[in-house]
């Protein structure tokens, strides 16, 4: 397909480098699925939906930085929705995320709560003002806020956080943010790894399985359309955690 | 079942469907999926003397019976690339590195430096400045740059070819007089896609390259001519998705193929096309020689 | 509505959606029924200078988003069509006669004796040997076919250039050179079809040329480059089947569009482009000439 | 599409230059509608259906002598069924047919005899040696014959047999066969002109309504997709029974 032309509906500051961005075609994604962004001039990225007709971007470069310069009325290129998305299972599940990768539990969530399952959510941030979407997840249930300085919340990563639960009490757990925060939860928890989804990021530039750019080791398994959610236990056999792979296909460390 | 063994080009494969180059060829695990999955030969994405990125995006646009690509040959450096293709061999069949560069020496020094089980010369890239059509259009550079990797190889050399031209066969003649052990046709079509809600190019680079079952038309013509006009094998890639299309590409004078854009369908492809191969071939209780340039004997 | 009328390389047309040649073209009925359908003009199909049947069948396979054709020129001559053209001219559009020959000479001698509202000269058939590609693929022939017609007609000339070429602009800036008062592109590309139960090339000519959809991005390319390039306008053909189509082609740079293939949606065609393009236009606040060429000037 | 490859399964001779070959491929088509039929290394061809799996070909040129040549077993190409095919209307109709042309209304007949339809025909033949499908029509209801040297019924051309019937009593009347005899038929009987579907032929080269090989003048009707079957009233309208085009698109007789 090519891209469909979306105009932005509003644009809503959430942090001081995140906002929200709503648009006007109903793509009917599945929580965790992501839509090719493209910014028309500069670059198309990956964006996952943070609920039907939303995105939520952490600007971190020239196409999320371009992207803040759009306003409502301007006009964005979308292919998708893509990928796989989350799989709902069982009557309890707790989510688990970190900065900007919170936006599609929040959305999973609210999926959750409208099939009458029990949500629990615990979220981490740097700092009290980089938090997001603290309503949407008091809403689902319970949270637990973390924070690397400590200024709301437990003080630390958001692996702190998991002492305040029993996990085998959950019948699945949820996972997205930055690859080391995944890492720590996951390897943390591995007699749990077999009820943890996690959505994860590779570098995407065809969106469609073709270009092998997001392929992951050892299996070449491509992230764009056969992810990018994954079960734990497959990740811990793979590179997750210990690189990652630029635009020009060398590894590379995996922060971000 | 008949035997869907092939020799190619210097190589034997189990099978004559490859996987093409710059799909799925960025990393040694994705090949091995290819050869795991079923494919006779993996080749990989092309590489050259150092790092690219590639274009920006949008990368890829999906048109009417194809895709439309502008990746821009991102790649890591052969430097970075020995420890993908040892990891590719373990799958079993035979590894091809596709190479690029924007001179002999340059195409030379990377075949030097790479241990694979051939190497395949990127002389038709449509959408990377200084590098494949711009050079691969001349019959003259097509010869000294093939010329020059025969020389520096300790393998087979194929030569991918352009049909962004007045007359392939006079480029894969010189291959052949550059002493290329097959040409590989056909690389993508010029082409390109405008976003008519605002006039935008669509891909980042404007221009890119067509491919898929839209130029197999153009694939099966070029393989005919180039295998009733050439000695040395052709390898035909171009649009084939079906084994239909693999008997057809086989019946113009292809002694293999290569399957790209039909990956978009998943790995199961080559069991999918070597499968309804072997039962075409039992069917008419033929061999793949019988077939093979088969159009051409009925001129 | 938005006026459609533009002027294009010597004609004013009421919309740029035109007739392609050798399409429905053969009987000046066929050509009035496509003006008063709709069309803005209309192109003849190519005429020599003497009477050809054509090649034997098939003459065209439907292929995924195309047709493959190899007609192979059939024509009455241009001594017979005279009638045609005076006929077809009661439509009250604009009557392009495309026109084909082996030389310089016989070109001028055919728009010599012609009486039509332009020539568009065939320098791009892919599939009648002595003819069309086969000298439109050197720029020095274009250029010499292009000005002696020039000096014999008193109407103006377009040439219809070949994609079957590495570089369509030196064919363009050749046809400038020689005094062209528009190009038009593309003529088909080169190519064929098998057939896998027996082998047979299905085109009694074996190879012919592919049109519709499945060529559609590389008219797109090839338009974008000549408009960029060229100071004459360009008229874009090649798979535009939609309004769609017809917005990308005049965003790539083409002051009109013929339509070929598409007929086999019927006549009406020509009705539901101009519609949707004066819709569009009009949901956009946009004129023709704001379109056109929209896609150079986001470089 | 492409050709469809058939295998012959039978092939009966009819007559001297007759044959009926037998398709091993269902492609449902209505009488009156036609085939492309590809004889491989030589020409492709329509032909009519006359009955939903065969034809019956004559033999008057290189591609008909080429077919002539195959046998059951052998293999052809096909494409269609193309064409629009007659219409049944009413209950009591006529066919009218000479030579070859009496094939897609025997096909006709039939369907129209299973829909309970009284059907009588006229058919008209050079001489006894060429009468094809005699059993056919017989089956079918009412029949006359003519033949030219009148070896078997009415002697004279098919016209002759006209006097027969009141054709105010027929619903519709269905004609196929050589242009000049049909031409005759309709020129004669003016009056019916509403109620007569002709089956007619042109030379058809891409047989789907693009290389205008097949247009009728005046108005550029292409009657490889818009016929082959047309009512009368529209053909007396046209250059029909006056000239037909050749493969060059020159104007010519219209014997044949
Ligand atoms: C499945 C998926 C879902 C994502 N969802 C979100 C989201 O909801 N919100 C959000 O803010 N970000 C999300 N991202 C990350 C987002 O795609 C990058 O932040 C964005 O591409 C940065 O582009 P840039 O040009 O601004 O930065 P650049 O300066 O180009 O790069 C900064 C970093 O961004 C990453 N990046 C750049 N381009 C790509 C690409 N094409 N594919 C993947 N990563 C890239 C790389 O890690 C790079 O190092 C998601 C990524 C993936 C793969
Ligand atoms: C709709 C239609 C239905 C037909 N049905 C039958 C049928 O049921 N049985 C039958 O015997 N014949 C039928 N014909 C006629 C048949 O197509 C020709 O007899 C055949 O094409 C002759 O081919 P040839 O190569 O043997 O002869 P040639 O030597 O090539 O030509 C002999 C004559 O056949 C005609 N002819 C040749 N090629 C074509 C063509 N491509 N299209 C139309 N006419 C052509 C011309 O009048 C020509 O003068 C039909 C024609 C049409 C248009
Ligand atoms: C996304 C993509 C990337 C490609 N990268 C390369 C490449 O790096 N080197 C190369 O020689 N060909 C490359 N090609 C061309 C293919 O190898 C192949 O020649 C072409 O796509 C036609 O085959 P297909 O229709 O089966 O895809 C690429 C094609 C696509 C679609
Ligand atoms: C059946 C057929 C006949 C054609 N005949 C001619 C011709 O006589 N002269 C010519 O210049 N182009 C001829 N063409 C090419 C078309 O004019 C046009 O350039 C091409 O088909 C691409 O446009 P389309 O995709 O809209 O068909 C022919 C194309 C077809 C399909
Ligand atoms: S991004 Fe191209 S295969 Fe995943
Ligand atoms: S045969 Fe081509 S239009 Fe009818």
């Amino acid at each position: 397909m090519r891209p469909i032309d979306s105009i932005i509906q509003e644009v809503r500051s959430e942090a001081p480098l995140v906002r929200t961005f709503w648009l006007d075609k109903q793509l009917d994604p599945a929580p965790g699925q992501y839509v090719m962004v493209w910014i028309r001039g500069v670059d198309e990225v990956p964006m996952s939906f943070s609920s039907p007709d939303t995105i939520t971007v952490q600007s971190v470069g020239s196409a999320t930085q371009a992207l803040f310069n759009l306003g409502a009325g301007s006009s964005i290129g979308l292919r998708g929705p893509f990928g796989n998305g989350f799989v709902l299972r069982g009557k309890n599940i707790l989510l688990v995320g970190g900065g900007v990768g919170t936006a599609p539990l929040a959305f999973l969530g609210e999926q959750a709560r409208g099939a009458g399952i029990k949500v629990t959510s615990l979220v981490g941030f740097c700092s009290s003002q980089d938090i997001i979407f603290q309503d949407r997840f008091e809403a689902l249930g319970g949270l637990i806020i973390t924070t690397d300085d400590g200024s709301v919340g437990i003080k630390g990563h958001v692996a702190e956080g998991l002492k305040e639960f029993d996990l085998a009490e959950f019948s699945q757990i949820y996972l997205c943010g930055p690859e080391v925060m995944m890492w720590d939860i996951i390897s943390r928890t591995r007699e749990h790894a077999g009820k943890i989804q996690a959505c994860i990021s590779r570098y995407f530039k065809c969106a469609t399985g073709v270009c092998g750019s997001c392929c992951l080791d050892p299996e070449g398994v491509r992230v764009c359309v056969e992810g990018p959610v994954f079960m734990a236990d497959r990740l811990i056999e793979s590179e997750f955690g210990r690189y990652k792979r630029g635009p020009d296909g060398r590894k590379g460390q995996c922060r971000g | 079942m008949p035997s869907l063994t092939v020799h190619a080009g210097g190589l034997t494969l189990r099978n004559p469907v490859m996987l093409a180059a710059g799909i799925l060829g960025t990393t040694g695990a994705s090949l091995r999926r290819a050869a795991l999955a079923g494919a006779g030969g993996v080749v990989t994405k092309s590489l050259g003397s150092v790092p690219r990125d590639g274009h920006p995006g949008p990368t890829i646009v999906q048109v009417d019976c194809g895709l439309l690509n502008a990746m821009g040959l991102p790649n890591p450096s052969y430097k970075k690339f020995q420890e993908e293709i040892d990891i590719a061999r373990t799958g079993g069949v035979p590894v091809v590195a596709s190479i690029f560069g924007s001179s002999a020496e340059e195409f030379a020094g990377i075949a030097r430096g790479l241990d694979a089980d051939a190497f395949e010369l990127n002389l038709s890239c449509p959408h990377a400045e200084k590098y494949g059509s711009e050079l691969g259009r001349y019959p003259d550079l097509v010869e000294a740059v093939t010329g020059a990797v025969k020389a520096a190889a300790n393998a087979p050399v194929w030569v991918k070819l352009t049909p962004n031209t007045a007359d392939i066969v006079e480029l894969g003649q010189a291959a052949q007089r550059g002493g290329a052990d097959a040409v590989v046709a056909i690389n993508t079509l010029k082409a390109m896609a405008i976003d008519i809600e605002t006039g935008y190019p669509i891909l980042g680079n404007r221009f890119g390259g067509l491919s898929g079952p839209a130029i197999k038309p153009v694939a099966v013509r070029s393989v005919y001519d180039l295998a009733l006009r050439l000695d040395i094998p052709v390898i035909g890639v171009g649009g084939v998705t079906s084994w239909e299309d693999a008997v057809e590409m086989i019946m113009a004078g292809a002694c293999a193929v290569q399957v790209g854009t039909a990956l978009q369908k998943g790995y199961g492809i080559f069991e999918e096309i070597s499968l309804g191969l072997a039962r075409y071939l039992e069917r008419k209780s033929m061999t793949l020689e019988d077939i093979r340039g088969m159009a051409g004997r009925h001129y």
